[in-house]
């Protein structure tokens, strides 16, 4: 298991990440204040587990799990050092491969569909493999996501299905679009077993998706964890956030899943407050160089051939123009 | 007479066809207090939204049109801001399957005045470009207009609402918050009715959506070289104008069809079939196509440069077009 | 309020109708054993009211509505003197209008979004009016029977989910489909309130759906009702029901809705037991005969030249072929 | 060699593949102890059922579709029964936007092997006719089968099954119980790869599904009058075969195009656009197009069989083309 150095590490290198990509990429979904939910809900998987993170985290959850900062930056600016060479958008679909799923056209909702049919062929292949599969409060409501939840209770599938409900989808809250009182009594009306937990604290979250991991390998099929936590950017750079309050904001930072882990482990005495002063900064500074870097690789790394990414596959499909 | 860009020129002729018709409202996501996607509804929310006509939507596409064919047979005129054109493919069965065949199976009987708007195509979101309207243009009886220019946006947008059954209105990411330019709100333009953008003699090039700006940048260079090429925007592609672009082409001898579309379907090869399927089963004229791979829309700027029909393209298309043309007397 | 006496006599001509087309159409799928589920749903709607009923049963509530059983038949058969002129399938889509939702292609769960768009427009339109809208346990599944509920939920609209659960989607029984104890939970997660009938029994079911309705009117939004029955025949014609057992069948016969009316009102001396036979047996010979008529007008009356269905609409569409 | 329907055929592919490799399984509708519908599935129940390798689904298709991209991204190589072609409308972004997509978002790192079946076409069961075909030919990567005969039932099912990407297959339903006919199991026929199914020498006729049979039969009547048609089965329509239809009618000197589809879209309106894609620009030979109306199938019997082309419609295209030919020398 991740230790919770380890863990606050994750979040702190993840939100370096991010918040490099806010100074440096337009078209970046900032995540901050959700870092408690992808960290710890892909903490402690291994390699032969299949993840599918939401969106807003996926390239927090591939650092995570191995891929490097540059390769990572590489395919947010859409240049040659990405996991697609270019081909396709690295902020929402990093490191695609048999075990990692990301978003394959602009489309939320449908990698629901896609970890669920990675866990009935884990079922079928791979016993004690799971799947780990987070969306957002927003995607909870597109019509797949609930096609899928039912397959996957009905088939006792090995998946966790993580809610990462950030109150709102872009301008709409969750407590208005997600009819009901708790999204996860969606879950439960399908038989899964499913929790409510408090997104801005990784231990919560790691604990409860650590159990319901544990159930599934055990094959006790599906569980759903709804965690709670805040988008404390704008939906993008440059959202004028006028659907809500600087207050309502203000007070979730209060509740900053970075500070309160830090605050707990120097309370431990796991960690100094200097100490981690000292490594926040380094690595803010560590990725600000690497964002930098490969930013000013943006747009002069591919051959603007046609070839390049039409013959590589199907010959027979090219354009016969 | 106002100047707008075509953005504004959509809003406002939603806001002056809810202004006109209270059986118009507006569906969607982000539409309310935010001002829609790239202000796709700027200023209905204040306008509209205490009349519980702005609704925002969760996600959750199919139902959001779903609910617009209901509630278009029971009367009203639902407006769907579908966000972007990829979202279509979450539609097709209540959209194309069964909303625009409702008219069809009921001999007129019950209609669906239903409009779906969506952006698409290549530009500055870098994302979402694919406009799919080669699936809109696979189904009968839905309609797909395409505008380039804040009139047209304008007066098709009226149309479409006007209009008894389906109509998406695909609206291009690049040219949507271009120049202003002058709209006359009293102006009418049918759905399916091509124009000839710019007169020509030696070629024409018929084209839809961005690719019409960039023929008219060939155009002008060709014209530099002393080739003039007429330019046919279709505007709408279903119904597709097929005989305003054969015409066009009988006329000056010869064809260059480009779309931002893939290969195989959408406009070019409905307007293929359109100029063989004539009691002589064959064109005149030679065609060429200019068309992206059949592939994904790339994401490296570079890639995506590369993907889609360039001014140079276009000019380069014509030069050898004609070329041809001057070896080969006889088909 | 529709009497008991006049549901009976609907269930009667239902199952006469049902059962003559059971006779005389290869293609019909058989409702018996589900009208206390489609008569007491839509008995004591009014005209602006809009009904969307479940293809199994839509015939009897087009019945009921008054269209008449012999352009009933002829839209099953195909012919000209069905409410499509023989251009769609009468069976599934007897009497479409602006307050009638067929099925407009093969495919299930999209006219539970239209039953809610029309509640929509009903909501702006004309205040207390209502949907009724009806699926079976099979559709429930389908993505966008989910997402029309979060929206009618969200949006508090006028409408009434009538599950008619008959336990089985041609094959595939509901216990096994339908994930979770009760499909009414999945309507309670979403805050709608939700009850679960017996739905051989049509004064329930009649009960269930009237308070419901009555909510509706009211402005305090959709309900669901589950009204669990049984399928008595085959999914359709020649169905060899592999799946199931006689006993089970046989079990479900004893609880037939009409035998059931029928004998309560025999109790409580409404209807005399002779007059009852008599009537049912008349009814039935009114039924055969129109269907057995309607019949023999198939495949001749309809001239078949394409501009019959091609220019009517829209002259712009046609194939120039 | 056994004798075998065109469905009888396709069961036995996906027998002897389920057989061969235990990576392949199967995902649909009442495929479970009821055989599939139409005996879709007949048999493989009993043989893999008790595998956990015939998974019957609840109705949901967009998830039966989406979780066989994820299983086959993760390993798997999932066949799903979608019943009929025009659920697949409710299935476009999962396997055409985004399942078709994967293998050039990633330069073929990650693939996406599944096929999905469906059954489609005017016949016995008096409903779900529609094809959908135009859709499906929309999406880059996305390939189409549509075989015609036991044997092509067979060997394109085995090939779908083993390509690295999406596959459909379209199975006609008035061709699925027909004649049986001899079926070699090692015989390989590749995806995208027409058939000559007659030889002639006055025109071509190329068609796909049901309306190869029906322009057989024009040709056995054509050839009473002395008029010998060349006969062209596309058998895949994504890839299409567009050099093989071209290569006949230039041998032939004219071209019929018969399609159940719809016009503007689908295999007739991409072949069009393949026979003008060439450096001439145009076809050395006059192409005749039979579809139906733009209209959806109707139901009535008598309206379905003006709907779809006919073998006399065809016959008479072939006479009336060949006297225009007579009387036209120049194009
Ligand atoms: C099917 C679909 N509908 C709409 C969108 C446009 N969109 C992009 S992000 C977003 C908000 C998503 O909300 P949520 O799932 O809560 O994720 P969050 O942005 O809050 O992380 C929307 C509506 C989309 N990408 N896909
Ligand atoms: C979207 C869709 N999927 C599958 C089918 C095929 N189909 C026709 S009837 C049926 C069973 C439907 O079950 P249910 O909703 O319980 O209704 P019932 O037949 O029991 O009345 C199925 C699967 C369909 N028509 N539409
Ligand atoms: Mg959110
Ligand atoms: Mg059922």
């Amino acid at each position: 298991m991740t230790t919770e150095l380890a863990l606050w590490q994750a979040m702190v290198e993840a939100r370096a990440f991010d918040q490099a990509m806010c100074r440096h990429n337009g078209h970046w979904h900032e995540a901050r204040g959700e870092e408690a939910v992808f960290v710890g809900a892909y903490a402690d998987l291994g390699p032969d587990d299949v993840v599918a993170p939401h969106f807003r985290g996926t390239c927090a959850v591939a650092l995570q799990r191995g891929t490097s900062p540059e390769t990572l930056a590489a395919g947010v600016f859409g240049t040659r050092g990405s996991d697609s060479g270019g081909h396709w958008r690295g902020d929402i679909c990093p490191t695609p491969g048999p075990r990692s799923i990301g978003m394959f056209s602009g489309s939320l909702g449908t990698s629901v569909s896609y970890a669920t049919g990675a866990a009935l062929h884990l079922a079928r292949t791979s016993p004690g493999a799971v799947a780990v599969c987070s969306f957002g409060d927003g995607t909870a409501n597109s019509g797949i996501v609930a096609e899928s939840l039912n397959l996957a209770a009905m088939l006792a599938l090995p998946i966790v299905y993580v809610c990462q409900d950030n109150q709102y989808a872009t301008s709409l809250p969750s407590a208005v679009a997600l009819a009901g009182e708790r999204v996860s009594d969606r879950a439960r009306a399908l038989g899964i077993v499913a929790t409510d937990i408090d997104g801005n604290d990784v231990l919560a979250v790691r604990e409860a998706v650590g159990q319901a991991v544990a159930r599934s390998r055990a094959g006790a099929g599906p569980s759903f964890v709804h965690a709670l936590t805040y988008r404390m950017g704008g939906h993008y750079m440059n959202d004028p956030e006028t659907y809500r309050t600087p207050e309502e904001v203000a007070a979730w930072a209060e509740r900053d899943p970075i500070a309160r882990l830090q605050q707990l482990l120097v309370g431990h005495g796991v960690l100094d407050p200097a100490e981690a002063e000292a490594h926040s900064a380094a690595t803010h500074a560590r990725l600000e160089a690497i964002v930098a870097e490969a930013k000013e690789r943006d747009d002069e790394e591919i051959t603007p051939t046609v070839s390049a990414f039409a013959e590589d596959v199907r010959p027979e499909l090219r354009s016969a123009s | 007479m106002t100047r707008m860009t075509m953005s504004e020129a959509i809003v406002a002729a939603v806001a002056d066809e809810m202004a006109a018709d209270p059986s118009v409202y507006l569906i969607g996501q982000d539409i309310g207090v935010f001002g829609g996607p790239m202000q796709s509804a700027k200023g209905l929310w204040e306008a509209f939204g205490a009349q519980g006509r702005v609704i925002d939507a969760p996600i959750s596409e199919a139902a959001m049109v779903g609910t617009a064919v209901g509630a278009a047979m029971a009367g009203s005129r639902p407006i769907v801001d579908l966000m972007f054109a990829e979202f279509l493919a979450l539609t097709m069965t209540p959209l194309a399957l069964e909303g625009a065949s409702v008219a069809f199976r009921t001999r007129g009987q019950v209609t669906v005045p239903l409009v779906v708007r969506a952006k698409c195509g290549v530009g500055p979101h870098r994302g979402h470009a694919e406009s799919c309207v080669g699936m809109l243009m696979s189904f009968p009886g839905l309609k797909v207009a395409m505008p380039t220019t804040p009139q047209d946006a304008y007066s098709l947008m009226r149309s479409a609402i006007r209009d008894a059954n389906p109509v998406v209105v695909l609206e291009h990411m690049s040219l949507l918050h271009g120049a202003r330019a002058e709209v006359d709100p009293e102006l009418v333009i049918p759905l399916g009715a091509a124009a000839v953008r710019r007169d020509g003699t030696d070629l024409t090039v018929v084209a839809s959506g961005l690719m019409v700006q960039r023929a008219l940048r060939a155009a002008a260079e060709l014209a530099k070289e002393g080739v003039e090429a007429e330019v046919v925007d279709l505007r709408s592609v279903a119904p597709l104008d097929v005989g305003l672009a054969r015409a066009s082409a009988e006329r000056t001898g010869a064809l260059i069809v480009v779309e931002e579309s893939w290969p195989g379907s959408g406009p070019a090869a409905a307007l293929c079939a359109g100029l063989l399927d004539t009691p002589l089963g064959r064109t005149g004229f030679p065609v060429r196509l200019l068309q992206p791979p059949a592939t994904p829309v790339p994401f490296a700027a570079s890639l995506e440069t590369a993907f889609v029909p360039s001014v140079a393209d276009i000019a380069h298309a014509a030069r050898t077009l004609r070329s041809t043309m001057r070896g080969t007397v006889t088909a």
